[in-house]
């Protein structure tokens, strides 16, 4: 990955934020205004999606699933019953399927679409995540995109790359790191980031993008 | 509609990069809420994805993930007859700001909250026409209108690797319509069978896919 | 590369716009002269459609046609060496105009002009591998750098049309190789091979392809 | 076609002219400042574009087709060699395939990859024919676009969309329009226009996109 852009080219993300910020709080005013809409409604969801939902609820399903192998069988066989044992669920995670990596198989998770994401257990996507980049060449030169992140596989693992192109939403187990034993559900938690669960980091790892 | 929103495989967007940023600026983060909440506010219409993929591929590229939502909010409210372009360039132009406008209805705040947590896993595919490990060929097509089978599996044969449930097309969602419901499978592709053989060792690639976009193979 | 320049099938352009004209502005025309002189010349380096293929894909949609060559010329007496993005940004800034500058050299517009009337059909195909009738397929790939063979066709199965001759492979020619030269085909494809069925009356297309991008059906 | 482009959206095309036209001035005299380039060089091939090269070319190809039958099955079995004949040939018409209707099949040139063209025969490509829209649906949608320029094939005419990918250019021979027989070569050239021999409109016709 890199920070910077091309040198020869403008960056197409640099369009004037203030005419988009401009328009998107004439907008809210006015829908507001209108009755239409209400503060305390947009604040509700604001909160939610910032204090109740984020890659802390993924985090403490994988760590369940490292400490209780009868967890961690259903939560691969019923992502969303398992996951909602914990209390997670809702929009964009309705349908939650959970692809669990091994030292022989590693899962990698985008929609090159849109930038589906399981919203109840990561929270909103990154913005890597949502970039053209990302969404292009995930499918085409994973190995290559995983490099960029600092997560190198061995050429006989098997890399599954997952396209979210319907209404299923998937998690990835990362793999327990190596050391983890006298560790408890909570500190293990602590451990998982988001990048491991889309499956471009491994758990324990300092690597993978910036938050 | 095969528009540049379908990037699997293209060229040309440079290297990933590294910005973990959920929101840039908190007009994303209430543009984001200010969506959800007009959708449970039922003050628009059209289908979101299917919107946002009509905007001109200039415009599309070049707008930020939060512009594109704002850019489909306006035009479903516009096509829900809430409000006009030209009600929104009024506002503004007079400075109108979100930030100091009050409104208070807590049961829409309530119906809000309620509608994120809301929603269930697909049921079971009452009649699937393909089981997991047979071979399935992705349809050739052009559709008009939206869809969700991409571009760079179409016409490669590949595996099912699950099926996932029931579910409404989402090309015949898009267009308003009610059905069919149809089993969604996750299938198996060999990278090879997608791009040829590439510098990097083979992997596979598993995409959700109705089944109106599959066929038997030869 | 599998750019935002290959845009056959694509969706989501509107209407062609009913616009005859060759040139608009007489800067259009000149540009284009200059680029052909600057061939002549020899002070550009680099493949041009490769070069234009490698802007980004919202200046390449944005742009006009001649705004691509412009691109294009520009980057390409960049990777010569001639001038320097900073030479032309500087000559910009002083007003710098191609009006009012003079230089004369017979002897190069000579040659511009001669090179214009230049070059002759291909050499019949000396080892063809597909003979007109028989089916091929095309690869599926995803070429690093350029290539001529479009998206829209990849996979599909069509009957050798005609044999044009040999040339030099073009993703070849773009990287500065000399080899392979190879066949040249005409390919025919079913409309419902390339798209499925449509609301249209099926037709067909004919692509002009290298041999390296074809391959015997299963 | 439409001479207008979508309500909501910017043109993309408009684009400051200005800017464009600055940097392209500035280039041209920054080369010819530095003696790389010469504008008397750069005169001879305005010109040449200008006047020795462009529809009226093809028009007479076809024209003699038209009166003279044994170069008409030259130009269909070697179209370089017989186009040569009439003196014209060069840079992007090095190699030509005449494509002749008939009652029964309709041929029509694109090149969705860039805007391949036969220079030589037909001058320098409309605006119409470098557009995305034209690049992107005449292969996908062929009639439908035939028939914004004014253009009705019968379902049962074979419809054939060449895409020029490789250094091959096209040329229409169109069908000679009914009651044409009593004029001569250079009246029949008359009511050959450029766009009947892209195929997107007959000869004879009045229709077609405006020059």
């Amino acid at each position: 990955m890199h920070d910077h852009d091309h040198d020869h080219g403008h960056d197409h993300h640099e369009r004037p934020a203030s005419d988009s910020e401009l328009r998107a709080r004439a907008l809210e005013a006015l829908l507001v205004e209108r009755g239409l809409v209400s503060t305390d409604a947009i604040d509700a969801v604001v909160a939610y999606y910032e204090n109740d939902v984020g890659p802390q609820n993924g985090a403490r399903v994988v760590a369940r699933a490292w400490v209780d192998a009868e967890y961690r069988t259903r939560l691969l066989s019923d992502g969303s019953s398992a996951i909602a044992e914990l209390g997670y669920g809702g929009v964009e995670g309705e349908h939650m399927v959970v692809v669990e990596n091994t030292p022989d198989v590693h899962n990698v998770i985008v929609c090159t679409l849109c930038s589906c994401y399981p919203w109840p257990v990561l929270g909103l996507p990154p913005t890597w995540y949502k970039s053209e980049a990302y969404r292009a060449r995930v499918v085409a030169e994973p190995r290559r995109v995983l490099s960029e992140f600092g997560l190198e596989l061995d050429p006989d693992v098997e890399l599954r790359v997952w396209d979210s192109s319907a209404e299923v939403r998937y998690l990835v187990l990362p793999e327990r790191p190596a050391g983890s034993d006298h560790l408890g559900e909570e500190q293990l938690a602590a451990l998982v980031s988001r990048d491991a669960m889309i499956g471009v980091a491994r758990a324990g790892d300092a690597a993978g993008a910036p938050a | 509609m095969d528009g540049a929103h379908d990037m699997g495989g293209m060229d040309g967007f440079g290297p990933v990069v590294a910005d973990g940023a959920v929101f840039h600026g908190d007009w994303e983060r209430r543009l984001f809420a200010l969506t959800r909440v007009a959708r449970t506010a039922e003050i628009t219409a059209g289908h979101s994805r299917a919107v946002i993929e009509s905007m001109p591929p200039v415009e599309y590229l070049e707008a930020s993930y939060y512009e594109r939502w704002m850019w489909g909010l306006e035009e479903r409210l516009v096509r829900a007859g809430t409000v006009t372009h030209a009600d929104v360039d009024a506002a503004v132009a007079r400075g109108a700001d979100g930030r100091a406008a009050t409104g208070m209805d807590a049961e829409l705040a309530g119906r809000a909250l309620a509608a994120q947590q809301a929603g269930g896993p697909l049921p079971t595919a009452a009649e699937p026409a393909f089981r997991p490990g047979q071979r399935v060929r992705v349809r050739r097509m052009r559709p008009e209108g939206h869809t969700r089978c991409p571009r760079y599996i179409r016409g490669a044969t590949g595996v099912i690797e699950r099926v996932h449930g029931d579910d409404l097309l989402a090309d015949a969602a898009a267009r308003g319509e009610r059905d069919p419901v149809e089993a969604v499978y996750a299938v198996r592709f060999r990278s090879d069978d997608l791009f040829g053989p590439r510098d990097e060792p083979p992997y596979r690639v598993l995409v959700d896919l109705w089944e109106s976009y599959l066929e038997e193979p030869d």
